[in-house]
């Protein structure tokens, strides 16, 4: 195990996958020279050289076609999206193309591809760099969609999302580039997608969560502690494929649930959760399934009004006390 | 006998009469495809290459087959049969069965067959054009030599992803030939409806691609530019960028049946002047390369093996209920069920 | 009331309110001179002109983008999307334009934009022309978003749509375009955004949809009917605003619910319907909310395999059999 | 006091002292933005207009403000200054207040004033372009002599969107007018590594668009530039396309704090001898306009304006957490809440 912060899991894994195997590369925006936006790729291109590390014009649909046509042809290329947001361009490529491209060819082609980059909101980066994506790309079928919370899972989750033979979506947050945590010594480390992880365990309550607001969940579960509620809190890691199971299991054992995404509220991969454990945990369930979501607004720039629309702690805790 | 070619010949009488076979098969084979749609054997969209065979059996003749890679629009029955893909599987792919090019999945729109090099069949409007310098990308990657041959139509050819894919190309210096394949129309619009110059060579150029204006109809022409350009591109690997002029004799798809909407009987009569098919016959009966009887000969055989081709493919089985669910994923099944 | 098709009726409300309002233009791929691909519009080229309907080229991006652009000059576009599925190029003027371009602005910039053409599954077009994305749209905040059903609910929405000042995501569907209907002699007959209307009234259960598969439940409640059971169907028609209230009060009375919709089913808008009836109708509910989507994979091209993939009247009837 | 202008001047004493003036204040006000960054008063992406400042200045003179129309990206506090939008409000926008041009809901990207004809106010790169081209399609719609100036960067001039748009405004002969702000880098990016051609104005050809490239450090050429391309497209009502060659000074954004992954001091150096605020000063001392006291009590009296203006906004109010759900939509409120 070795200290470390989100940003360097992800670089330290890019570094070994590229070491490893010759096809890996990436390719993105202010990657290269310029180290990456929020510098997941620091030293890369200095390392690797241009050949591997590919700075591009500002052209996100050429930047995922291109990467699925090298993808098509047997290289794994890493993209990164300097923000989710920007990905919206390039979704053409992404649903049209890479999720349906193994199916439309009746097996025949494999699209090897990972889109990697920050959902979600920032600090006061206003309405059209501040979205949350996930939920849209979790909904189609042909991808796989992870939103590690922690710099282990980061770890883990891209060393499968790089191995594996089909697009992958991999959603990083802004919030969690600076934290810290242990990864494995193991340049062989992966964590299998579907898996939900239990990030604290309690019995009267389950908090699911995925991404920043795993960690949301984990202080409201602290105060609710204070008041004698021990809330477990599903980190669901994983959202296509979606590991109904452990979800389920702790709700059939906590008996109340409460689903929290930074996204909109409304339309939310998160209804589709409560959904399926209103349905599935029907006679299980206490009281309604609870949601905690962002406000259904654009996202404003001014810090009070931003801080309003994404859920804190204080919102989760609420959520639970309306349970009752 | 057809006498023996003229000096002047510009591809030998073997050469000429392999041209007007293939030709021809593309004619019957796409005419059968539009039968089929009539008959309700075929459906979805379905869109004919007839009036742009050169464009298939021309610049196809003129690739190493099966190591250069080829990508198309939707058009592309053309371009899979000229690159050796099982005839009765691209039939039977057209007719949705299980042994289908595509297992039945993608249709006519979507054929490909990787080991003849081909990279499909798209049905997005240019949506393919990145992912074609994608695979141009993947070569030079690997420092091997192949170049990527992209075709696109005259309407793919406003595609903002197309100009983004320019530069790219020009910048990375890619070995690549992008094709338009001007017919003069996208679908119901004219060309002078939609470009605001309807010189498509041009669009390379800002991006420093060499970039020029072709004939398509002519299959010994169309030849001699293709082996030009393409060893050019081989050799030197860069980019380039042609305008093959073109037109299309059908429909835009098998539903399109009101032409008259775009075009005049007039234009299509003028038009027809240079089809392909016509332009080869007159040149084999100018140079007195065939009788009229071999040359009806080659063209009943060819319609007996377009209907064989058909009912092979007819008496193939649609797909199982259970490959619903199969190609999703490379590996896992999604979720099932309603 | 004069009876017609749903796609005259829709030209008829285009006709009628561009006759009204000169700012009023309509713009798409061959829309004008070809008539339009499912003939919505067909004779407007000849009865007003290139300057009102305006054919383009094949870039959806910049057909939004300038309509968005027009629309905050006052003018009143309506765009056609030749099917739903090309919208998918343009979602960044939809998206990160339209949908929130009132907001950043302050209220300064309205933006009464029109996006109509036919979503979900025709007949084998296989997996890049059969999506439904009428979910995503009505995730975003700054959107209103509506799929009719009949003639008289595409004629009188369709109104609303043109004449409100909000960017409108107008669903219709390739499968109701010849689907016969009343509409009324009116030309100013509106239908006000997020009122959902009683398709058939019942008191066993409650079937919420809206397009085309508001028609499917109207069988499955035939056939159901026969069974001696009721079934209500809400036709949700517009998604964003919803009108939950008219949903709750029909599960309030009827203690079940099987939402119908034919997206794929997993994290579509109707695990939005679900979980709030879920949530809300917690102590009224007999039995879980059920659920009926199209198959979580991208559409096949062969028709018996697509056929599998879009909900029918049956797997509705089977859902309501397993509510018990 | 300053000697009377020479016989070859090319702007009057009065105008050469209000372009000084114009641009001194864009720098200032620049700077002080800058600074309340560093100071915690600003967040999120805050871009500068520092050396660029005739582009502003320059072109923005030319048009008939308030009846045209202009629209440009995210590096726009200069635009709306010039456009005359009051500065108070452009500050309290930046620093999120209520009062701000957009209600705090903007911030520095996304300005608008629509009285002053300024829509803004862009993060999407390349975004508005296709925008612009709706502004002009109105224009032209509604029969009004109005003209559309769409600024754009060097790296947006890649995107997919501008070329469709510029295939659409040359289709349709709209009266628009593409500026690319050729500051030679997309954020980290130099311009070698973004275009296929750094030549940017070749752009416009393939559209039979007029297309040019002209300075964008000499507010005097500036101006008889602009002037003569603003008159051509309203005269004709056909679209231009033009490359203004200029530099960024400051980082790409406020956060920018490595500029020497990108560039070398001795590059900045060099570009600073064509500084725009450098060039008109040293025109002024070249003819003699104004004493240094005089430029130095206007530095110093601007100064102290940009001063007022921070003071003023500072002092503003944040907006209520209520109008957090105001403006989502003009007739009704989103649903609320968690
Ligand atoms: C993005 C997108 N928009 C619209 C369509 C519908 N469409 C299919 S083919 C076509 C015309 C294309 O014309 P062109 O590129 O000239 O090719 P051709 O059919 O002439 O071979 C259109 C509009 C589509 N498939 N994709
Ligand atoms: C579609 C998109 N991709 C990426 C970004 C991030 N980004 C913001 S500004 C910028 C550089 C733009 O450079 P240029 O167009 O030359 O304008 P300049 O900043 O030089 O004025 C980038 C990459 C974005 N805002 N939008
Ligand atoms: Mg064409
Ligand atoms: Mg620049």
């Amino acid at each position: 195990m070795a200290a470390t912060i989100y940003r360097d899991a992800l670089r330290q894994c890019l570094i070994e996958e590229m070491e490893r195997d010759d096809d890996v590369f990436l390719i993105g925006e202010d990657i290269g020279r310029y180290q990456g936006t929020f510098r997941v790729t620091a030293g890369l291109f200095d390392q690797f050289g241009e050949r591997r590390v590919v700075d591009t014009p500002i052209t996100e649909p050429a930047i995922v076609g291109l990467a699925n046509g090298a993808a098509m042809a047997g290289l794994r290329p890493v993209v990164e999206m300097m923000t989710m947001s920007f990905s919206i361009l390039a979704l053409d490529q992404i649903i049209n193309h890479a999720a349906k491209i193994h199916y439309m060819t009746g097996g025949e082609i494999k699209v090897p591809i990972v889109i990697r980059g920050p959902g979600g909101a920032a600090n006061q980066l206003s309405a059209q760099h501040s979205q949350s994506l996930e939920g849209w790309y979790a909904h189609c079928p042909g991808l796989k969609v992870v939103a590690p919370a922690t710099p282990a899972c980061a770890y883990g989750l891209l060393r499968s999302a790089i191995r594996d033979d089909n697009p992958v979506i991999f959603t990083e947050n802004p919030g969690l580039y600076g934290l810290k945590g242990e990864i494995p010594d193991d340049k062989d480390f992966t964590i299998p997608f579907g898996s939900a992880r239990i990030a604290r365990e309690g019995k009267d309550v389950t908090l699911i969560a995925y991404s920043r607001m795993v960690h949301v969940c984990l202080a409201a579960a602290q105060t609710l502690a204070g008041e004698g509620v021990e809330a477990e809190v599903v980190d669901v890691r994983s959202l296509l494929p979606l590991d109904t199971e452990t979800i389920l299991a702790s709700v059939r054992k906590t008996h109340r649930a409460v689903v929290v995404y930074e996204d909109w509220r409304s339309g939310a991969f998160g209804a589709e959760i409560a959904a399926r454990v209103g349905e599935l945990c029907f006679d299980d369930l206490d009281a309604p399934v609870g949601r905690v979501g962002g406000l259904n607004v654009p996202m404003p720039y001014t810090r009070p009004l931003e801080l309003l629309c994404i859920p804190n702690d204080h919102d989760v805790v609420d959520a639970v006390h309306r349970l009752n | 006998m057809a006498k023996p070619a003229h000096k002047d010949l510009i591809a030998s009488p073997a050469e000429v009469e392999q041209d007007y076979r293939d030709m021809l098969f593309l004619r019957h084979f796409e005419e059968k495809c539009n039968a089929a749609y009539r008959a309700g054997k075929v459906g979805g969209y379905l869109h004919v290459y007839i009036g742009m065979e050169p464009l298939a059996v021309g610049w196809l003749g003129c690739i190493k087959k099966g190591y250069d890679r080829v990508i198309a629009p939707y058009r592309i029955h053309g371009h899979a049969l000229t690159l050796g893909s099982d005839p009765v599987k691209v039939m039977a792919e057209i007719m949705g069965r299980a042994a289908g090019l595509s297992h039945g999945k993608g249709g006519s729109m979507h054929l490909y067959d990787v080991e003849k090099g081909f990279y499909g069949g798209w049905g997005i409007v240019g949506g393919h054009t990145p992912i074609a310098a994608g695979l141009a990308f993947a070569d030079k990657y690997r420092n091997e030599d192949r170049i990527t041959l992209c075709y696109l139509g005259d309407g793919a050819a406003n595609a903002g992803v197309f100009f983004e894919t320019l530069n790219m190309v020009g910048l990375w210096d890619l070995p690549i030939i992008f094709l338009i394949e001007n017919n003069l129309f996208a679908m119901g619009t004219r060309i002078e409806y939609h470009a605001a110059d309807t010189e498509l060579w041009k669009r390379g150029v800002p991006f420093g691609i060499h970039s020029e204006r072709v004939d398509g109809m002519d299959v010994f022409q169309v030849k001699r530019d293709a082996q030009r350009i393409i060893d050019r591109v081989r050799r030197q690997q860069k980019p380039a960028l042609v305008e093959v002029m073109t037109y299309r004799f059908a429909g835009h798809g098998a539903a399109d049946n009101d032409q008259s909407l775009y075009r005049t009987p007039k234009e299509v009569e003028e038009a027809r002047r240079r089809d392909p098919i016509a332009l080869i016959e007159g040149f084999i009966r100018e140079h007195n390369l065939m009788t009229q009887e071999k040359m009806e000969a080659i063209d009943a055989e060819i319609v007996e093996r377009v209907e064989d081709i058909y009912h092979q493919a007819d008496a193939l089985p649609f797909p199982e209920p259970g490959e619903v669910y199969e190609h999703v994923y490379t590996d896992m099944l999604p979720e099932e069920g309603h």
